[in-house]
């Protein structure tokens, strides 16, 4: 038997984060270090799945499988495909950043308390979501899937709740009203739709008998598995809610306002970048797959839904007068795209959205990790409170910059390959559809520049002038994002490489093939 | 004779000490329920229980009727009137109800409850009786030891284990540990000098010999009553009796009675008028 | 005479019973009563004893004995303990489990 | 040789990245590396030139393959560029304009302390322009083309603690973006038309589509155009553009980015060319712009936005001429040629005047400057009369061709584009001679600055007036050099092709309506402007005066139905998406709270009340019990 390697992709994160919380309480220090070993080390694994994984070979690979619990035939089962390896990659990519850019985000306030361990805390929480999170893009049985899916939302809650920015423009006390407002609204959201989620698992067990997704969807695919119609369509709602809460789709997305305001800036990066991708993971790895009919069944609502979710998540990120919560709307937007490529059933549409989860992740890390360092400075979240930043700290305005025009999807960086991707899939099937979220584009520019001009331009306002540009750990952050975005935007020739075979089994799997052009043209 | 009497068609004497004895323990139920003092309820119980140790008895349960009195009459019902004396023995429970409503659907649930119950004994098949003839054929005593020692072995050890849980836990629940050194004499006396309190002994209760006279409170010069001078348990269970104005009035009938007779005084004026009244 | 009269009468009491439970303040009436439903539950048990011939219902009515002595015991000691803090027996008095 | 082809993209991109990544220790010689690398790509450019003259005139075009870009199934997009005439026109253009502007801002930013950035911007304009007109598929042209759109954006806020120049830059690149949504789309038509979006086979197989289709995809490209080269109704940006560095107006603004419009037309000639109605609505547009462009150029009292609205006019010409079909694309592009030359000129004289003026660009607080700033003086009245058509200059060959190809596109349309041609280059000569007389002849009205500083109007140094002479000379010799024995027609020929039309009216009458026009046109503006003296307070003028000053109204009109109606839509849905979507659960959560808090009533904490509903709730069991014994 071969080392488990995905098996041990998530156990290590897990393990930092026993680690990192028993570190005494006077060595904050150590522990930050030690998280950061941990989610670097683990990083290193993803990148060997990555380089061991063969685009061309068997679906699931570097597949693992043990009994768990035999009575209901509940297995731990791993096993990754191209789509799972690039967001595995990306997920052990982003939490570094994370950590690197909260390092003194949980520094307790008054110094020398040592009964109270808030950093260990903070970073032990971001490795257990990272191990789960990595574990939900591993599992290939449904059960093991749920577990995680719902457990990451306890490591996620006391992240929201626990810790917010220190500043608030209405005081202390409201920060932590508002907080746990936030948080409580996270975990009521997302347990509402696990609750479904479940009901809908085990309406699955009853019917095939086992939890494992291969298994079923192969029983699916020769027949031999055959469900009503009509069941077919309520357990794929069930599973589809869920993801849908999770991803978050209109009109399922008011947590994520909420949840990314009031957390710190790198938990803001956590949720939208990281955990909301199993949604969208979870929509083509599970949806699809297990109930290609009923997929096909619901395709034109959830085309609609998501086209609300673009234009309304741009419309209102226009409207903000908050920047991260104005982030999270963009994202609403962005999320939007990404399940419009899912639904959009063709190869373009699906790689474009593989390839939406990736880059959406690195460019919102980018923009809100840069938001985070200023509203550090300032203490505030109030766009109206900036000003003329871009005089005083050019590399601060000019990483804010790039992470922007990155959100805006500018050609030459990353996101630009995948919105296009999923704006062509999506057209060449519905040619309407595809216009009106090409608006979405023109809303995109708009919310980042008149965010951009508001707090980076003008005349210097008297509170910023003071303001330190990037120091070195923060220019060691976004750098290697920012090198990131322009390397994929450039070549992402590499992600589409593993992404493309998963994404023909996946048309494969729902009996889609693309459309034809028109007429054959000349070569 | 002993078989005779479980046999399954009941005897005459039987159904006459059944309907002369139930009676009484309904109304031995009804009055412990509805009885105003405490100690009034026990003992109401207790006949309840003494009538039910006899129907024990009537249906061939010699061992549990025995017990019963022995154990539940003789030790339990003890035990409450313990805690009843220990709690106040005159201390009278208003009847009045307090929570809105409670006792009108304590009392629709208590008649449904019992309604119900009366159908379903009604509607069940009661028809055949077996009779203890064959199982009290060695002894009832015996035939219970029997299966006490083998089939209910089990749960007769866990009775034990219960029982000796119970002892404990009541020991616990009414021990109260002592936290910190006991203080000493000397530093008593000085915190109680301190904190200004009675230094010197309390004052005696009244000293009128008609009662147990420690709930009597001693009277202060001007004839009122002083609570100093009585237990602090019973103050707080509010069984202070207050004699001063029988004392003040009785003294004030003696002073009188005595001026009549030394004919000192001139008669009451009020008793006058209303003798003047009357006519 | 049917024996049957001695189940009716312990559904009587039993009523009886509960019915104190639940109109009774003092906990010491509360729990006279409680005794006075479990004395008739133990009627009942011997007379189903008698009926069916076999002495388990008599074990039964033996075991609930125990328990109920048991019961007594602590639930006694629990009344003394609430009197010596509260300085009072009612069960109403103990209403602060409540949000 | 063709391997050499994406240097000259990565030279300047090279610039670029050098200098917004190296800090201030390039400072001091960041301005020269920029300049240099600007003139390397121009020499890397002249020599393929040289090689591709040397090639027979249908084998020139050459294509180099980077790498694949984006491969996703049917979808492939390649890193493939692509160097024909019509590129190499443009590459020589941007590269050659583009150097010299280099060297013009050494001088203009001196006194700038971000003049590294400046040229670090100015480097990454050229690298996307050159990838746009250097791409061989649509996709990879959109990279270059938001790449242009990005750099304007930058360059048009370089001042950005103006807040008008960050309003200006935002303005221009949403603008654009409106115009870009019109590019995708069309790439997204392509696709589903064509399977691919590369030029070769879209173009070679466009007649084997239905008319329908192309013409949507040819008014999606439009669109793109008049967002990128400021037609109407995109064109409200271009005025506000002006805020930038001067220098950035002469090279984005007046030389290159904008008429990368005219190039998309051009190179999808073949889409065009299958759709006339499509054709039809390129030169409305063209005729619309140029005459709109005229009319505001003459209203502004801003030096640079007159000369902004010559610019709009000047590719209105250029559009129409594309919109003309195979009859004018080589037209269209020799003017954006010539234009290029003369119209950078004159920018770089207006930057040269304001450089010397304190920044001041209102025309009215000029004049009698020709003594004071001779050479700018001579370039500035050479592009002059390169604009407006002086016989034997640029401008005179290159819009007579574009004015004779109007009329022979036959039959009333003919007349009507012809004659709005004609009627736009008598305004043209009008406005052009307003700017010329009020900026250097008549009194002097100088007035001083708001730090009270008075101007002290002197010639700029070598770095900036060597470049304007050089493009002076371009306006002076590009025309006719162009067209002796029709040079230019046979460069392109092999890309655009090319047709004669029938005109209903011969050159020489064209010419000659022309020049008269042209005499008309400045001699009113000499009998207004150079008879009387020049208020230096514009007087309030007629109603369309006053109209054309606010650009025609285009932008109250946007901003009260777009950007009004924009901000009532967006804190509207704010409103609806607090209290309707988030009140529907909130609102769910509050009726949950307070069904409990009625329930909480039953949890009085009285043991016996607990002990009602035990007893009650046993019961109920045994009524069911005995019930369902009954049944």
């Amino acid at each position: 038997m071969s080392f488990p390697l995905l098996t041990a992709t998530a156990v290590l994160p897990a393990v930092g984060a026993v680690a990192t919380a028993a570190v005494p309480a006077a060595r904050r220090t150590t522990a930050k270090w030690l998280a950061l070993l941990f989610s670097l080390a683990t990083l290193v694994l993803a990148a060997v799945i990555a380089v061991r994984f063969e685009p061309g070979g068997a679906r699931y690979q570097l597949a693992e499988s043990h009994a768990w619990i035999k009575d209901f035939g509940v297995r731990y089962e791993l096993g990754v495909d191209g789509i799972g390896v690039a967001l595995v990659a990306l997920t052990a990519l982003l939490i570094p950043f994370v950590i690197l850019a909260g390092w003194h985000d949980a520094d307790p306030l008054e110094t020398g308390s040592r009964r109270w361990r808030p950093t260990q805390g903070f970073f032990a929480l971001i490795l257990a979501v990272e191990a789960m999170v990595i574990l939900s893009f591993e599992a290939t049985d449904v059960f093991l899937f749920y577990i995680f899916f719902e457990a990451m939302l306890i490591p996620m809650y006391f992240l929201i709740g626990g810790f917010g920015d220190r500043a608030h423009e209405h005081g202390e006390q409201a920060a932590a009203t508002q907080r746990s407002y936030a948080a409580v609204k996270f975990l009521l959201y997302n347990l509402a739709g696990g609750l479904i989620m479940l009901a809908a698992v085990i309406g699955l067990y009853t019917q095939a008998g086992n939890f494992s997704l291969p298994e079923i969807a192969q029983a699916r695919a020769n027949g031999s598995l055959h469900l009503a119609t009509s069941t077919e369509r309520w357990l794929f709602l069930g599973f589809f809610f869920a993801f849908a809460v999770k991803a978050p789709l209109w009109p399922l997305h008011t947590w994520l306002p909420n949840a990314m305001g009031e957390a710190t800036a790198p938990v803001a990066v956590l949720i939208t970048a990281v955990v909301d991708k199993v949604g969208t993971f979870a929509m083509l790895r599970f949806c699809l797959q297990l109930f290609p009919e009923a997929s096909k069944w619901a395709t034109p609502a959830i085309l609609v839904l998501a086209l609300i979710s673009i234009l309304y998540g741009a419309l209102l990120a226009v409207g903000q007068r908050d920047i991260k919560r104005l982030v999270a709307y963009a994202s609403i937007s962005h999320f939007g795209f990404i399940i419009l490529g899912i639904f959009a059933m063709t190869s373009q549409g699906q790689s474009g959205a593989t390839l939406y989860m990736v880059n959406h992740g690195i460019s919102t890390a980018a923009l809100m990790l840069v938001a985070g360092f200023l509203i550090s400075r300032r203490g505030s979240r109030l766009i109206a409170d900036y000003g003329g930043v871009q005089k005083v700290a050019p590399v601060l305005a000019g990483t804010f910059l790039v992470g922007g025009l990155a959100t805006l999807s500018l050609p030459g960086l990353a996101p630009f390959v995948s919105e296009f991707l999923v704006l062509v899939g999506t057209f060449t099937r519905h040619p309407a559809i595809g216009i009106i979220a090409t608006f979405g584009i023109v809303l995109a520019a708009l919310y980042v520049l008149v965010l951009y001009q508001r707090t980076m331009t003008g005349p210097v306002k008297a509170e910023v002038a003071k303001m330190p540009d990037l120091r070195v750990r923060e220019l060691v952050v976004v750098a290697p994002l920012i090198a990131l975005l322009i390397f994929l935007g450039v070549y992402p020739k590499p992600v589409t490489d593993i992404v493309n075979p998963a994404v023909r089994q996946t048309m494969s799997d729902v009996h889609q093939t693309d459309p034809q052009p028109e007429v054959e043209a000349a070569k | 004779m002993t078989t005779q009497l479980a046999a399954y068609a009941t005897s005459t004497g039987e159904a006459f000490q059944f309907w002369v004895l139930a009676t009484v323990a309904v109304i031995g139920a009804l009055c412990t329920v509805f009885m105003k003092k405490t100690v009034h309820s026990a003992l109401c119980l207790a006949g309840t229980m003494i009538v039910l140790a006899v129907f024990y008895l009537a249906n061939g349960a010699y061992f549990l009727g025995i017990v019963q009195i022995v154990v539940y009459t003789g030790a339990i019902m003890m035990l409450f009137l313990f805690v009843v004396m220990l709690v106040g023995v005159t201390a009278a429970d208003s009847l009045r109800e307090t929570i809105k409503g409670q006792r009108w659907l304590a009392l629709l649930c208590g008649v449904g409850f019992g309604v119900l119950l009366f159908a379903g004994i009604a509607n069940a098949s009661l028809k055949d009786f077996a009779g203890l003839g064959t199982a009290n054929a060695h002894g009832n005593v015996q035939g219970l030891a029997a299966l006490i020692f083998t089939k209910y072995v089990f749960a007769f050890e866990l009775t034990g284990a219960l029982l000796i849980t119970a002892a404990v836990g009541a020991m616990v629940l009414t021990h109260r540990e002592r936290t910190e050194r006991a203080r000493t004499q000397r530093e008593l006396a000085e915190q109680r000098v301190r904190e200004g309190a009675q230094v010197p002994p309390l004052p005696a209760p009244g000293v009128y010999a008609r009662h147990n006279a420690v709930d009597i409170a001693g009277l202060l010069p001007d004839g009122t009553p002083s609570e100093l001078t009585v237990n602090r348990t019973l103050r707080d269970r509010g069984q202070i009796r207050d004699v001063s104005d029988q004392a003040l009035s009785d003294l004030k009938a003696l002073e009188q009675h005595a001026a009549e007779r030394l004919e000192r005084a001139k008669p009451e004026p009020t008793r006058k008028r209303t003798e003047e009244a009357s006519k | 005479m049917n024996p049957v009269n001695y189940l009716y009468l312990s559904a009587l009491l039993f009523t009886i019973g509960a019915t104190g439970v639940l109109i009774r303040r003092n906990a010491i009436v509360l729990f006279m009563c409680i005794e006075l439903m479990l004395n008739a539950c133990n009627l009942a048990f011997v007379t189903f004893s008698r009926m069916h011939g076999s002495l388990d219902g008599q074990i039964i009515a033996f075991f609930t004995m125990v328990v109920a002595a048991a019961e007594v015991v602590v639930g006694l000691a629990i009344i003394v303990s609430l009197f010596r803090t509260r300085h009072s027996a009612s069960v109403d008095d103990a209403s602060l489990m409540k949000l | 040789m063709e391997n050499l082809i994406a240097l000259l993209i990565a030279a300047p991109l090279l610039g670029a990245a050098v200098l917004l990544c190296g800090g201030r220790r390039l400072d001091a010689v960041g301005h020269w590396l920029g300049t240099f690398l600007a003139g390397a790509s121009f020499v890397l450019g002249a020599v393929l030139f040289t090689d591709m003259l040397g090639k027979a005139a249908d084998a020139r075009t050459v294509t180099q393959h980077l790498f694949s870009w984006i491969p996703v199934a049917g979808f492939q997009a390649d890193v493939t560029f692509r160097l024909d005439q019509l590129s190499m026109t443009f590459v020589l253009l941007i590269t050659g304009v583009g150097s010299l502007i280099h060297l013009y801002s050494i001088g203009y930013m001196e006194h700038d302390e971000r003049r590294r950035r400046f040229f670090g911007y100015l480097n990454l304009f050229l690298a996307a322009m050159l990838l746009l007109v250097l791409a061989d598929n649509y996709l990879l042209l959109y990279v270059g083309w938001e790449g242009v759109g990005l750099a304007s954006y930058l360059l048009i806020g370089f001042w950005q603690h103006k807040p008008s120049a960050a309003t200006a830059a935002k303005k221009a690149f949403l603008v654009n973006r409106v115009g870009d949504m019109g590019l995708s789309i069309a790439i997204m038509l392509m696709f589903t038309t064509f399977g691919t979006f590369a030029f070769g086979p879209v173009l070679d197989s466009a007649d084997k589509v239905g008319e329908g289709r192309l013409t949507a995809i040819g008014l999606m490209l439009l669109l793109a155009a008049c967002g990128k080269s400021a037609q109407v109704p995109l064109q409200s940006w271009l005025g506000d553009a002006m805020e930038g560095p001067t220098p950035v107006s002469a090279l984005i603004h007046a030389a290159t980015m904008v008429t990368a419009g005219v190039y998309l037309i051009v190179r999808s000639g073949a889409i065009f060319n299958a759709a006339p109605d499509a054709q039809l609505v390129v030169t409305v547009v063209g005729a619309v712009t140029l005459l709109f462009g005229a009319i505001v150029g003459c209203a502004k009292d801003d030096i640079k936005k007159a000369l902004a609205g010559s610019t709009m006019s000047q590719i209105g010409y250029m559009v129409l001429a594309a919109g003309l079909g195979p009859i004018g694309y080589v037209f269209a592009i020799m003017h954006l040629v010539t234009h290029g030359f003369f119209k950078a000129g004159l920018f770089l004289g207006a930057g040269s005047v304001m450089h010397g003026m304190n920044d001041e660009v209102d025309m009215r607080r000029y004049g009698g400057l020709r003594t004071y700033m001779p050479v700018t003086f001579v370039t500035f009245g050479l592009g002059y009369l390169a604009i407006v058509g002086f016989p034997g200059l640029s401008g005179f060959f290159s819009k007579d061709k574009i004015i004779e190809a109007a009329f022979a596109k036959g039959g009333t349309e003919g007349w009507i584009l012809g004659g709005a041609a004609l009627l736009g280059a008598a305004i043209t000569a009008y406005y052009m001679t307003r700017v010329m007389i009020m900026t250097f002849f008549g009194e002097k009205r100088w007035q001083p600055d708001e730090q009270g500083n008075e101007p002290h109007p002197h010639e700029s140094p070598g770095v900036m007036t060597i470049p304007m002479i050089v493009l002076a000379v371009g306006s002076v010799f590009a025309g006719g050099f162009f067209s002796l024995g029709d040079r230019f027609l046979h460069w392109l020929e092999p890309v655009t092709g090319h047709a004669e039309g029938n005109s209903p009216v011969s050159a020489m009458t064209v010419t000659a309506a022309t020049l008269v026009l042209l005499v008309v046109g400045a001699g009113i503006a000499y009998v207004q402007y150079g008879r009387r003296p020049v208020p230096a307070v514009a007087p309030r003028g007629s109603l369309l005066t006053r109209v054309a000053r606010r650009d025609l109204l285009q932008d109250d009109f946007n901003h009260v139905v777009l950007v009004r109606g924009g901000e009532h839509l967006t804190r509207s849905l704010v409103y609806v998406d607090h209290t309707l979507v988030d009140g529907v659960v909130n609102g769910t959560a509050a009726s949950v709270g307070g069904l409990s808090g009625r329930l909480r009533r039953l949890q009085n904490g009285f043991a016996r009340s607990y002990a009602v509903s035990m007893f009650g709730g046993a019961a109920v069991l045994v009524a069911l019990t005995l019930l369902m014994r009954a049944v």
